[in-house]
């Protein structure tokens, strides 16, 4: 998200993966275990208008620090050492414009010889339409999202000899909704404050994390997100030290602490409404069943009301 | 009811130029002067100013998943620019990609009441309407972009020539079904399916992959369609090679091809470039403006550059990668499947670089060429070539030529060498500000109750002091009326009402035809069932008739 | 028995639109075409259902509400968090609701 | 002289914004308008003097015009957008402190929060302490940090220091944390010990020099192109000696020299001081 701030970042929709992609990149993620049908649907064994052979029309590269059944399945695994996803990148970018390096012929980076590097730089740069599925092994490595703003300006500058993009493998649910929805109505992704009454954005700062550890929030309220099984144990210790107001529909570690619990219709379940996929496509998720509680929406709503009537 | 008194009404569309007269307001429509003084109304004294039908802007960029990707991409377009939470309003920030709710409160402190979204791929329609829904006050409709569409391409493949006409029209109108939308858009007609392809620009008859059509055919197909079909608008058209030295040639051809036909001719300024012997940018305005000139069919609207800072966005996605190599910055781009691409990148504008100042006189030339005002229309492709914001600046260019000149003045001196601004006098009338801002745009769009005060119009109303400096005086009218409701006092909104999603009727289209169907079952990511955006949308939408 | 087909998953990212799920007196019975993950969640939706609570004690949804309108209200910088597996539409509730509060609004994406 | 002297009377619940404590805006301003000024606690405005003893009166030549007393680790923005005059800081101070600041000195005596000296202009801030991450930088989305004036830090800052500055000096007397100098566009950053990993990464142009010795954990896009004495270097020795913070490097000492970021023109070096 705070990446493509400074580079931006080319990307494409998952059909497009599926129809044109003949060279796949899952860069630090195993969908196999965390998007378990993202290969058979979009991305690897999938037939394409263009790619008919389905798996068999596609190179998949895997970078990983370990193997993974994702790896397995790949045509190539590229073992690399935790911490050097933006020397890699930083590597690849010199390595696709060809430009001159400072480092000797046998030497490795990421714990990997630089042959096969140079290999990888030329197989992208022969791909009709490449792309790189990056998860969390890239996101939460060390440099977090410097290292996505370089695998941005990488892909952005393979753009000058081919169609080149790169997707975020995101994960629960709506989450790439909660980015668009802030984005409309406050003009920014994540990280907002209103304490001037407009929305101010700065990562860091205004974000869940250096908050809390800052203790700079005396109150929160949390929605449809387990804090127990998101954050850090010192952040859940912050939050317990504060009244803590709990929208979750099933029972779980937060509810036994949370100062208020209200359970909601599980949203795509009970509650009917609108869920962007991970590259952005939105879909109408459905009430298949009644709750006898009311959802998010209308509870939030209620919450506000009162606050606007009081 | 609601009587705005004393005012010097401009309603071209009913020859009002300038006279004093009531305007009446009941209901939320314009309605007859009571034959008795009734006992419930309120009364706006517009003595000392002009009353304007409430103003349309037919092409703009403020909602959906390319704008939004502008918004997050630009925080440092946001940061000086913002607007606290009131007891009517939300809070909301940024300067050429303002946050939805803003967007509708800065339009209407203009007075603009009814707003079109000009470019929606289909995949992802559901988030354009949701973000029009979030924009307050205005009226808001959107239109589908289909230029690179495989149905369209595949269909329009079909050798037959009936046949190929029947299935296009039908699917035409099954796609703005299934996406609520209010038009036909084309961007860069199989520019953008070539793009990925990793073919180069496309002329009007470069045979396109992988179904082997011409933009021409594109083109020619759609507006064959939508005239068919009887939308309101005509097919409102992104033509190839934009911003490109020489393009005019291309643009004179596309006018060709579609002569005959009705067309709108969007940001022409970014189609009107000649080429100099170096390959650098010269005005094309003349040659263009003669040619919309000579055709009734033809509307168009200008893409006014704005100096300063603005947001380049487009479902052209080529343009845009050309475009960050000029600056090497920030680029965004989304390949859609099936469909589309978009493309973001920042500008900033200046008058001293020669491009930026010969690309600021085409578009005035344009709007000064160009004889009839009902068929061009005031626009900055917000946010391509600046912020909406500045229309009240860009009227007064039109109305004012010693401040044209003034601004001359402050241009790269050697814009004379390439445009024709200087040798230009004219100078609009209030008449035709009231034309090129609204009235022509809800003709052309075909929206019979906007765009006019006539007895039975939408009660949407813009009064303006009279003021010898028109910048100032469009900036900050005394009040905007919405509805009938008074929405804006003295260029500060004072009540939020809801803007109602208009759409158009096209009754029940047929279903995807099956070959289409399957080829879309095969090759999209998601299933046709879930495909078409559901009603919850667009609640309420006005449909207005289509007449084949 | 009702059996709703092209069903969209909530579980991942993926949004996978294709499941078919069987509803019987109210209750999902089978859940077709998911991963493992996304059919246990469906399966599971109606269980474990917490009960509203204020500290503990057992207490009407209105009274959880009135509570925790009163909370946030007191609170000189309250932060609304999470909004990971919920509609777009609770979203902006959420985001007019930190507004309103003159709070800190954030989401699972900013680490 | 006059010097205005705020006494913090109590730790804030949640933080405060105090942009309007700098000399530009107290100066010349009695005790009872000082107390009155607006200070954003969270999101209620309440004012100056509901967090401070305000003290008003005539001190020594050498005394600051405004000087805060207490662990303000809770207020930001302190200094940000100073133009004139002497402030100091005695205790710790949160986010933004000397941000867009043109001129005048800030002094603070104990840590900074993240972004001290962002988009600085000019001035000077002398931190006797820590400072956090973004030291001079550059805000989200924006293209360019520090762009004048003179940071000193004693201790060690965190990551991304001098991020995106085009000019300026930066002097970290510690440690630096990752991608010190990260895509500089120009201006100086000096870190007294070692940088951690990925400095200069992205550099345009501009310049990382390390006292602390090799070796460096350079990223494969820099190459090492020579050695030698630069005349820079003594005239940035100077500039801080004339601050009081002389390096202990003396202003003839031998640098490697490498070139980098090759990705972005590679006009940028990174400089590692030789020992002896």
């Amino acid at each position: 998200m705070i990446a493509r701030q400074q580079v931006g970042l080319a990307t494409c929709t998952l059909g497009e993966v599926k129809n044109r992609a003949d060279l796949v990149i899952f860069w630090g993620c195993n969908p196999r275990e965390s998007h378990q049908r993202h290969q058979a649907r979009y991305s690897a064994s999938v037939k394409g208008q263009f790619i008919p052979e389905g798996r068999k029309g596609r190179r998949i590269v895997a970078i990983d620090v370990r193997p993974t059944s994702t790896t397995a399945a790949a045509d190539q695994f590229i073992q690399v050492e935790p911490g050097s996803t933006f020397e890699t990148a930083t590597l690849l970018r010199a390595l696709v414009a060809g430009k001159r390096i400072g480092i000797e012929e046998d030497a490795k980076v990421g714990g990997v010889p630089l042959h096969v590097w140079r290999e990888l730089a030329e197989a992208i740069k022969a791909a009709d339409y490449g792309v790189i599925l990056f998860g969390l092994g890239v996101t939460h490595d060390r440099g977090h999202d410097l290292n996505v703003e370089e695998l941005g300006a990488l892909i952005r500058e393979v753009n000058d000899y081919t169609r080149f993009y790169g997707l975020p493998m995101r994960g629960h649910g709506n989450v790439t909704g909660s980015n668009q929805v802030m984005g409309w109505q406050t003009g920014y992704p994540i990280a907002v404050n209103f304490n001037r009454g407009y929305p101010r954005y700065n990562p860091g700062e205004f974000s869940v994390l250096g908050l809390l550890a800052r203790e700079e929030v005396d109150a929160a309220i949390i929605i449809a997100t387990d804090p127990g099984a998101h954050l850090p144990g010192d952040s859940v210790a912050a939050l317990q030290a504060i009244p803590t107001i709990y929208l979750e529909p099933h029972v779980n570690t937060t509810t036994g602490w949370a100062t208020v619990v209200i359970p909601v219709a599980p949203a795509g379940v009970a509650a009917e409404g609108t869920f962007y996929r991970m590259d952005n496509v939105p879909l109408r998720v459905r009430k298949l069943v009644d709750s006898p509680f009311p959802s998010d929406e209308e509870v939030l709503r209620s919450i506000k009301e009162t606050i606007l009537h009081a | 009811m609601l009587r705005v008194t004393n005012g010097r009404v401009h309603d071209p569309g009913n020859a009002v130029a300038g006279e004093v007269r009531d305007v009446w307001l009941d209901g939320g429509k314009v309605v007859a002067e009571p034959a008795a003084e009734p006992a419930d109304v309120a009364t706006l004294d517009a003595a000392g100013c002009v009353v304007f039908p409430g103003g349309v802007e037919l092409h703009s960029h403020v909602a959906g998943s390319k704008v939004n990707a502008g918004r997050i991409m630009c925080p440092e377009d946001h940061v000086d620019h913002y607007r606290c939470r009131t007891d009517v309003t939300r809070a909301g920030c940024g300067h050429t990609v303002p946050t939805t709710y803003l967007t509708g409160y800065e339009y209407a402190r203009l007075g603009y009441t009814t707003l079109f979204e000009a470019a929606v791929p289909p995949l992802t329609a559901r988030h354009a309407h949701e973000e029009l829904r979030d924009i307050p006050i205005l009226d808001t409709g959107c239109y589908t972009v289909m230029g690179n569409n495989h149905l369209v391409m595949k269909v329009l493949s079909d050798p037959d020539e009936e046949r190929r006409a029947a299935r296009l029209r039908d699917l035409v109108a099954w796609l703005l079904h299934a996406t609520r939308a209010y038009a036909v858009k084309i961007v860069n007609p199989g520019g953008v399916e070539s793009w990925k392809w990793h073919g180069g620009p496309v002329d009007l008859d470069t045979s396109v992959p992988p179904y082997g059509v011409t933009p021409r055919r594109i083109l020619t197909g759609l507006a064959a369609a939508a005239d068919e079909l009887g939308l309101p608008h005509p097919v409102h058209v992104h033509l190839n090679h934009l911003g490109v030295p020489g393009n005019v040639a291309v643009t004179l051809a596309s006018m060709q091809a579609l002569a005959g036909r009705r067309a709108h001719f969007t940001h022409l300024q970014f189609h009107s470039y000649e080429a100099t012997r170096s390959g650098s940018y010269a005005s094309g305005a003349p040659a263009v403006a003669e040619s919309i000139n000579q055709h009734p069919e033809f509307t168009c609207d200008v893409g006014q550059l704005v100096f300063g800072p603005a947001t380049t966005m487009t479902s052209d996605a080529p343009m845009e990668f050309r475009l960050h190599h000029l600056h090497k910055d920030k680029w965004a781009n989304s390949d859609i499947e099936m469909e589309s691409g978009a493309g973001v990148v920042p500008m900033r504008y200046s008058p001293r670089q020669l491009v930026n100042a010969v690309q600021w006189c085409v578009g005035l030339e344009l709007m000064l060429l160009i004889r009839d005002p009902w068929r061009v229309f005031l626009t900055t492709d917000h946010p391509n070539a600046g912020p909406f914001v500045a229309y009240p600046m860009i009227v007064r260019l039109l109305m004012d030529r010693e401040f044209r000149r003034e601004w001359l003045e402050k241009l790269n001196p050697r814009v004379r060498r390439f445009t024709t601004l200087h040798e230009l006098d004219r100078e609009y009338t209030l008449d035709e500000i009231a034309t090129v801002t609204r009235a022509g745009q809800a003709r052309v769009l075909g929206l019979a109750d906007k765009g006019h005060l006539g007895v039975g119009a939408d009660a949407d109303v813009a009064v303006y002091r009279e003021q010898g400096d028109r910048e100032r005086m469009f900036a900050a009218p005394a009040w905007v009326v919405k509805g009938g409701e008074v929405v804006v006092r003295d260029g500060e909104v004072v009540a939020a009402v809801d803007g109602r999603p208009l759409g158009v009727d096209l009754g029940d289209p047929p279903p995807l035809a099956a070959d289409l169907a399957e080829q879309f079952e095969s090759y999209s990511s998601v299933r046709l069932a879930n495909y078409a955006v559901e009603d919850a949308y667009v609640p309420d939408q006005v449909l207005i008739p289509c007449a084949p | 028995m009702v059996v709703h087909e092209d069903v969209v998953c909530i579980h991942c990212g993926c949004l996978c639109d294709d499941l078919v799920v069987e509803v019987e007196d109210d209750r999902i019975t089978k859940v077709k075409k998911a991963c493992g993950i996304g059919r246990n969640k469906f399966l599971h939706a109606q269980s474990d259902t917490p009960v509203p609570s204020i500290a503990g004690r057992e207490v009407g949804v209105g009274e959880a509400v009135a509570e925790a309108a009163r909370l946030l209200r007191q609170a000189r910088n309250p932060l609304v968090y999470g909004l990971s597996s919920t509609t777009a539409e609770a979203q902006a509730e959420a985001v007019e609701l930190a507004e309103l509060l003159g709070g800190c609004l954030d989401n699972v994406s900013s680490y | 002289m006059r010097t205005v002297t705020l006494t913090l009377k109590a730790e804030p619940p949640v933080s405060a914004e105090a942009e309007q404590l700098i000399p530009d805006v107290v100066a010349g301003k009695t005790a009872e308008e000082v107390r009155r000024l607006p200070l954003l606690v969270g999101n209620r405005r309440e004012t100056v003097g509901d967090w401070f003893d305000v003290v008003v009166d005539e001190a020594e030549a050498a005394a600051p015009d405004l000087l805060l007393r207490g662990d303000l680790v809770r207020f930001k923005r302190l200094g940000e957008g100073m133009s004139r005059g002497a402030m100091v800081v005695e205790g710790r101070v949160g986010f933004h402190a000397g941000a867009r600041m043109s001129g005048g000195s800030l002094t603070i005596a104990g840590d900074a929060g993240d972004f001290l000296g962002a988009h600085m202009a000019g001035g000077r801030i002398i931190v006797r302490g820590d400072a956090g991450h973004y030291v001079a930088a550059a805000y989200r989305g924006e293209k360019t940090g520090m762009k004048g004036g003179t940071i000193v830090v004693t201790g060690s800052v965190g990551q991304m220091v001098g991020a995106r500055m085009r000019r300026g000096l930066v002097y970290v007397q510690g440690d630096a944390g990752d991608v010190a100098g990260y895509n500089m566009k120009g201006g100086t950053v000096v870190v007294g010990g070692a940088p951690a990993a990925r400095v200069g990464a992205r550099m345009v142009r501009g310049t990382v020099a390390v006292l602390g010795g090799e070796p460096l954990e350079l990223l494969p896009t820099f190459s090492y192109a020579c050695t030698y004495a630069p005349t820079f270097w003594r005239v940035v020795h100077h500039e801080l000696a004339r601050v009081g913070h002389a390096p202990r490097v003396g202003p003839g000492v031998t640098f490697r020299r490498y070139c980098g970021d090759v990705n972005e023109g590679g006009r940028g070096e990174v400089l590692a001081a030789q020992p002896g």
